[in-house]
């Protein structure tokens, strides 16, 4: 009896919260999300405000004259930046989660170095339009790759800053989403989903350089149709493999493949004679060997990492299937390829392998390769690679983005958020074509990429084909929603 | 000589299992350690052979001295190099394995004159040899006991530990057994025999030890001991009365008080 | 007895719930001490915000799961490595009844259209079903594994739960219409308790507080009711059961104890808290993959209670605490040591190991440690101080 | 029939590979009742030196394995000695909780040792050698029998692997030491006694599985030759094997990597052709499904001694 009653009292309890919870919900939950600011942001106004009040105030004048009545909010001060070059600036500051540590700290740390010196090159040339832009240790996060470092980080940098330099992994900045379209966050971030296009999917929040996954897959069959169709014999029509990781990357480049396939029906491509999702972890290059070998394509789509690339041209070509074309994209290849342990498999590199990516390597000849090859020397950050590239490349969007909310005078988050919407051109500095933020997805997504092949030669071991191909599927394709669900 | 000198031994920290005895076994004898079940003989043994850390057991006071050196802190390897070899109650051959292959493992830490000593073994035990190849599981008991003891020997050691080596055999055979331990003390190896068999034990041995809940209480040649009257009547059974009444076992109690 | 008021002389007061009325103040302050931290403001000093309610969060609902895990392994002494398995279970049956339906275009094969087909279930229900059908799903998955479990004992049983993680996060990965696919995943559930949002901001008695504080105070009450609730059935003759068949099974078995039985309802309370658990750890992070239900995560479960303290509900809260939110702030305090950071860096090539390896390291280490210095974990250090303090300045 | 021929050769090489692993296994718990989580981190261990005095250093291949097996021994022995010396007589539990614990430490050491690249086992596409008496020197030596391949590694890995274990059971059946094993396993206090150190024995079995290990990760990857930490789960499936063959039985082992790993290669060969609806890689749990139906017929797997408890 005695427990019994016990009992009783828990649920009780339980109901009573349940009662609780549920009555003040019928008030708040309503209107809270749309008109009320979480207190947060005003809160961090004044404190990101506190320890810049030392800078002598009679200098304040000149400050309000650069910039006379321009609004602001979150993570900016009329002040000037710590250590600033231009005392007269105010600043801008910007947050960065990324992965230093971790299974891809190799590619986060170059990445968020671009980010850096792009930055740092703005403030050298005297700022955006009145401000600097500072991305301090405070606010620089290093997530490892793990979805709840990703969100505490953001939580514990998100009253700070104005906007993200960086927001690192297309899964866990979804996770963060929520909370970035309640703070208003617009970010850059460098993964090339082809959802980030969409507002229903990131808010309109997350800005996005080059093309994504799923057209740089079509632009790939393209290409192989182009190839193809200059062999002798020609080699159309052609049966097709994709091997690839699942998720955001592969996934979204074998939906690309496969729409750039039904595009040439007509001439008698089919559907993929095999489809192997690699799954890294649990998946064996054997089994990708023994899901390819029977059927013995003629192209083999990859989107997966190195290694296994590698273990499957190896493992292909080592048990007869020689004739194979292998189509791959950015993170598929690495030079590394080329070095010690499978220094035998160059020869069929160079005759096989081709890959497609959002932009031009290391050592293409731009105005923007020029001045990111300078800041890259000038800070010593290291051995060449396609990490620092995306950093920097990525960062022109937000510097349009931000060159547009001081143009509107408002540089509160809303602000920034709404002047996403009206960057008609972002100037690459001839790094990608022009990008408009104007206008439907369908109209504003880059549909060019880059091809590639194997050249031993090179730093990166790579030779740019054809700069911004577009080829026919690309270009006619009605980009009216992401070509992958990532789920809810 | 090998001696202990008032060991007390404690398992799992608390269980004092041995309260401070003291025996010395001479060169080239036989010495007797009788006792009842839980009188602490097989943890005397443990304790010279180094085998207590294998039951969570500890040496908290005394020492054992091997011809004046304490061996007490020394493994179990290194005290069968220094010549104390035993052979486990139960006998405890390696069944899966040949006779052959359990001798070999005797000779583990006198491998060079293992020949020798498996001859010596051989000719000790006859029947050894006819089953050399055979699995040591299929002997019968007596044949494991001989195993056993055959394997002890295989370190050629000064001193042989047995415990309870006329456990569970017929009579013939404890006979056997019997002469076996002489022969081989009669080679010049000295024997620390425990048994429950008081009569075999004492009529080998030179001395003999009785213990009693972890006490040596009587401490005689193994002459005497096989006369005196109490050792005759609780160890023997040897009773010269006919009627044994609870009251005598009561008497006996007193004086095995008094004896401590 | 006069004397020794501590001593436990009967079963009537060795089995009731808070051995002293000291246990009963402690707990009410940490009561208080939770609510106050959460709102703040008027209320408190100090407010728990920023990273720090992310961690904390996740460390109580990581709690729930270890108590989960302590009952079969720690009381029941079935050592378990298929946590992973049941926290994956009530994670995804939640994110199915309460999440959103994902669509996407697709051709109509009958009239040749562009429709919306569903490609992901959902559907939102109220977190007053979805939550309480997690842990029960989760039970039912410890319900059907269990009989196998019970015919195993030791080792083996350690792996057939190894490979129901492996087997489990085959079907999760398969599974894409409930769970998203490998490398995809799905949002969670929403968590709306009769109209009431707790992943989004507002404001709660007039105080504003965000998601991730509201959704700390949901974990407090759940923890304090989950927990008393495990507290409770460690005294009731099952709890008494399940200590009998982890000392000495057979020995259990002959007293009369059903063995099937009492392993069949330690796997089946273990897998409803674990349920409950998956459920709410990922509205935290927003965001649940089906990779992430590994062997890698019920070493985490396992380490949480070694760490914390066997069989008692205290120490798998002080485990999950310890692991989820001091041990990350630790690694990153000594990484910006100096000469420290020389062996641990943040920054890739700089050190010998980043901090995220060196977390692992560290987690590794403090499972052998543990081991060999403090079996009785965080816990049992507790237990040494507060008799130390006890008896002080005697020895003993 | 070319196609099962070649899947099941290609299973005789996975058994090969699977039995290695699997017989440290059973030698750490023969001899010490241990359960050892820490051999798939050791296997990455030995592989990584294997790497490093092969392709980095640029060694003779076969004097690099002899190096690696030499420094993956020395380890085994190392953590033997630091860690499961201070649990002997703990609960089998807390041990083998224990070498969880240590296999993360290693795998992330050996993880930092690596890099971010994954490492050639071998400077060559044909450490072996073999390309010098038969098959093509492109990508080393390939058996071809009409539509039949078996590629260098994967012959290598079935030859080595009986060599091996013919050297090992040799070993345990011949040598001085290896009756002292024997002994230590099937009675401690008897190994003692006869005066066996069996704390070396420990030592020396954690020394041989990291060895055997060592081995193993040469033929990790038959089509690459490459070695990574992601390969970690593939020696975490030489413990269903064990499980299988009944944990301390080495022919029980022997006989159950072979039926795992011919088991695997068919699914891999035959599933997504006949039963694509259990999904992509469902080869990765056949072990594990193995060992389930076994452990359902058989509570102690197929050649385990049934434990007998005294109250």
């Amino acid at each position: 009896m005695k427990t019994r009653r016990r009992w009783v009292a828990v649920v009780g309890v339980m109901m009573a919260f349940t009662l609780v919870v549920a009555a003040c919900g019928d008030d708040d939950a309503v209107d809270t999300t749309a008109t009320t600011t979480p207190p947060a942001t005003t809160e961090a106004v004044t404190t990101t405000e506190a320890p810049t009040t030392e800078a002598p105030t009679t200098e304040a004048p000149p400050t309000t004259e650069a910039v006379p009545d321009i609004a602001i909010g979150r993570g900016v001060t009329l002040e000037p930046c710590p250590d600033s070059a231009n005392p007269d600036n105010g600043c801008i500051y910007l947050g960065v989660i990324s992965d230093f540590s971790g299974p891809f700290a190799a590619f986060g740390l170059p990445l968020t170095w671009g980010k850096e010196d792009f930055w740092e090159r703005v403030n050298a040339g005297g700022g955006l339009m009145g401000f600097d832009v500072a991305i301090t240790p405070e606010n620089t996060i290093d997530a490892g790759y793990d979805g709840a470092a990703h969100l505490a980080g953001y939580e514990e940098i998100r009253g700070n800053v104005a906007a993200l330099a960086e927001s690192l992994g297309t899964l866990q900045t979804l996770g963060a989403l929520p909370l970035m379209i309640e703070d208003s966050m617009v970010s850059p971030v460098s993964s090339w989903y082809s959802g980030w296009s969409f507002d229903d999917i990131d808010g309109g929040l997350i800005l996005e350089a080059g093309t994504n996954y799923c057209l740089e897959a079509m632009n790939g069959f393209d290409f192989v149709m182009q190839a193809r169709s200059t062999m002798d014999p020609v080699g159309i029509p052609f049966t097709y493999a994709i091997v690839g990781f699942p998720g955001d990357y592969g996934g979204d480049y074998a939906a690309g493949v496969k729409i750039a396939a039904a595009a040439y029906a007509d001439v008698g491509i089919g559907d993929p004679v095999a489809e192997f999702v690699y799954t890294p972890g649990v998946s064996t290059v054997e089994e990708a060997v023994a899901a390819i070998l029977p059927v013995a394509p003629d192209v083999i789509f990859v989107t997966t990492g190195p290694n296994e690339l590698a273990g499957l041209m190896g493992g292909l070509f080592g048990a007869g299937l020689q004739s194979a074309m292998y189509v791959g994209t950015g993170p598929t290849w690495h030079p590394a390829l080329l070095g010690a342990a499978d220094g035998a498999l160059v020869p069929l590199f160079e005759q096989a392998y081709f890959q497609t990516s959002q932009n031009a390597g290391f050592q293409d000849d731009t105005p923007g390769h020029q001045a990111m090859r300078e800041a890259f020397e000038a800070h010593e950050r290291g051995i060449p690679n396609l990490g620092y590239v995306a950093g920097w490349v990525m960062s022109y969007n937000l510097l349009a983005v931000l060159e547009q909310a001081i143009i509107n005078k408002d540089l509160t988050p809303e602000g920034i958020a709404a002047a996403v919407g009206q960057v008609e051109a972002v100037d690459y500095e001839g790094m990608l074509p022009d990008k408009s933020f104007v206008g439907t997805p369908d109209q504003t997504v880059e549909r060019g990429a880059v091809v590639h092949r194997v050249d031993a030669t090179s730093p990166d071991g790579l030779a740019v084909i054809a700069p911004f191909f577009v080829g026919p599927t690309a270009a006619a394709y009605e980009f009216n929603a992401p070509c992958l669900v990532l789920g809810g | 000589m090998l001696e202990v000198r008032n060991l007390e031994v404690v398992y799992s920290d608390v269980i004092l299992v041995l309260r401070g005895i003291s025996l010395s076994i001479p060169d080239g004898s036989i010495v007797a350690l009788l006792g009842a079940n839980g009188a602490g003989k097989t943890t005397t043994l443990r304790a010279v052979s180094g085998l207590l850390d294998v039951h969570n057991g500890n040496v908290t006071k005394g020492e054992i001295l091997l011809d004046g050196e304490p061996i007490h802190r020394k493994s179990a390897a290194k005290i069968v190099r220094l010549g104390v070899s035993q052979a486990l109650e139960g006998r405890r051959i390696l069944a899966e394995m040949s006779v052959e292959e359990n001798l070999r493992l005797g000779a583990h830490t006198n491998h060079r004159s293992m020949d020798a000593n498996m001859e010596r073994v051989y000719h000790l035990f006859p029947l050894l040899r006819d089953r050399a190849k055979s699995t040591a599981g299929y002997l019968s008991g007596g044949e494991q006991q001989m195993l056993a003891i055959g394997r002890a020997l295989m370190s050629a050691p000064r001193y042989l530990l047995l415990d309870e080596p006329s456990l569970g055999l017929a009579p013939l055979l404890v006979q056997q057994i019997r002469d076996i331990i002489v022969e081989i003390n009669r080679q010049g190896t000295g024997v620390l025999l425990v048994e429950q068999n008081a009569m075999m034990a004492l009529s080998i041995a030179d001395h003999g030890f009785i213990m009693e809940i972890g006490k040596i209480v009587m401490d005689k040649p193994a002459g005497e001991l096989l006369d005196d009257e109490d050792v005759r009547e609780f160890y023997l059974g040897l009773s010269g009365d006919e009627v044994q009444s609870f009251a005598q076992v009561k008497h006996y109690r007193r004086k095995k008080r008094w004896l401590s | 007895m006069r004397n020794r008021p501590a001593l436990i002389g009967d079963y009537r007061s060795d089995a009731v719930v808070f051995r002293s009325g000291v246990q009963r103040v402690w707990m009410g302050l940490l009561l208080v001490a939770a609510v106050f931290l959460t709102f703040g403001g008027s209320l408190g000093p100090i407010r728990l915000e920023g990273e720090w309610v992310v961690l904390a969060a996740t460390a109580v609902f990581a709690s729930i799961g270890a108590i989960g895990l302590n009952v079969v392994t720690g009381m029941a002494g079935q050592v378990s490595l298929g946590h992973a398995f049941f926290l994956g279970m009530g994670a995804f049956t939640a994110a199915v009844l309460g999440g959103v339906e994902g669509t996407a275009p697709a051709l109509d094969p009958v009239t040749g259209e562009l429709i919306q087909k569903v490609v992901l279930a959902g559907y939102q229900l109220d977190m007053l079903i979805w939550l309480p059908a997690a842990g029960l799903v989760a039970a039912l998955a410890g319900f059907i594994v269990a009989p196998v479990a019970t015919r195993l004992r030791g080792l083996y049983l350690a792996f057939v739960t190894l490979g129901l993680v492996f087997i489990g996060d085959h079907i999760f990965r398969e599974a894409e219409y409930f769970t998203g696919g490998a490398f995809v995943g799905r949002a969670p559930a929403e968590m709306s308790l009769l109209g009431f949002r707790f992943d989004k901001p507002g404001e709660v008695f007039g105080v504003f507080l965000g998601k991730n504080q509201k959704l700390l105070l949901l974990g407090v009450v759940l923890l304090v009711v989950m927990g008393l609730a495990a507290k409770n059935l460690f005294r009731s003759k099952v709890g008494r059961a399940m200590a009998a068949v982890r000392d000495r099974d057979i020995a259990a078995e002959i007293m009369g104890i059903g063995l099937a039985r009492t392993k069949t309802i330690a796997f089946v309370i273990s897998s409803f808290y674990a349920g409950i658990a998956g459920a709410l750890l990922y509205a935290v992070v927003g965001r649940l993959q089906p990779e992430g239900f590994g062997f890698a995560l019920s070493i985490d479960y396992i380490a949480m209670i070694l760490i914390g303290g066997v069989a008692t509900v205290s120490g798998a809260i002080m485990g999950a605490f310890f692991l989820k939110m001091v041990l990350p702030k630790v690694v990153v305090w000594l990484a910006g040591l100096p000469l420290v950071d020389l062996v641990i860096s943040p920054e890739v090539g700089r050190g010998v190991f980043d901090t995220h390896q060196f977390e692992r390291i560290l987690f590794g280490l403090l499972i052998i440690g543990f081991l060999i210095f403090e079996p009785l974990g965080l816990y049992g250090i507790w237990i040494r101080i507060r008799n130390y303090w006890k008896a002080w300045p005697f020895s003993y | 029939m070319s196609t099962l021929l070649q899947a099941v050769l290609n299973g005789l090489a996975l058994a090969a590979v699977y039995a290695l692993i699997a017989l440290g296994f059973v030698i750490i718990y023969k001899s010490m009742q241990v359960l050892s989580f820490a051999q798939p981190a050791l296997m990455l261990f030995g592989g990584y030196f294997v790497v490093y005095f092969s392709s980095r250093l640029g060694l003779n291949f076969y004097l690099a394995v002899l190096l690696a097996i030499m420094v993956a021994g020395l380890s085994g022995l190392v953590i033997e000695r630091s860690f499961l010396r201070p649990m002997v007589g703990k609960p089998v539990f807390a041990v083998a909780i224990m070498t969880i614990g240590i296999d993360l430490v290693v795998r992330i050491i050996t993880g930092n040792l690596f890099g971010v690249e994954s490492g050639g086992i071998g400077a060559t596409g044909d450490p072996w050698g073999l390309g010098l008496f038969i098959g093509d020197p492109a990508f080393g030596a390939t058996f071809h029998w009409g539509d039949v391949v078996l590629n260098q590694r994967r012959f290598a890995a079935i030859v080595a692997a009986l060599l091996v274990i013919g050297i090992l059971l040799a070993f345990f059946r011949y040598s001085r030491i290896g009756l002292a094993m024997r002994a230590t396993a099937f009675d401690q206090e008897v190994a003692l006694t006869q005066g066996v150190s069996v704390s070396s024995v420990f030592a020396l079995s954690w020394a041989i599985a990291a060895a055997l290990a060592t081995v193993a990760a040469l033929f990790i990857s038959p089509n690459t030759g490459t070695i990574d930490v992601n390969m970690f789960a593939f020696a975490l499936k030489a413990l269903p094997v064990v499980v299988i063959g009944g944990m301390d039985s080495i022919g029980g082992a022997l006989l159950a990597a072979l039926i795992v790993g011919l088991a695997e290669s068919l699914t891999i060969t035959y599933q997504p052709v006949y039963a694509g609806f259990l999904g992509g890689s469902f080869s990765q749990v056949v072990p594990y499904l193995v060992m389930f139906v076994v452990l359902l017929v058989r509570p102690y797997g197929l050649f385990g001694t049934r434990e007998v408890e005294r109250v």
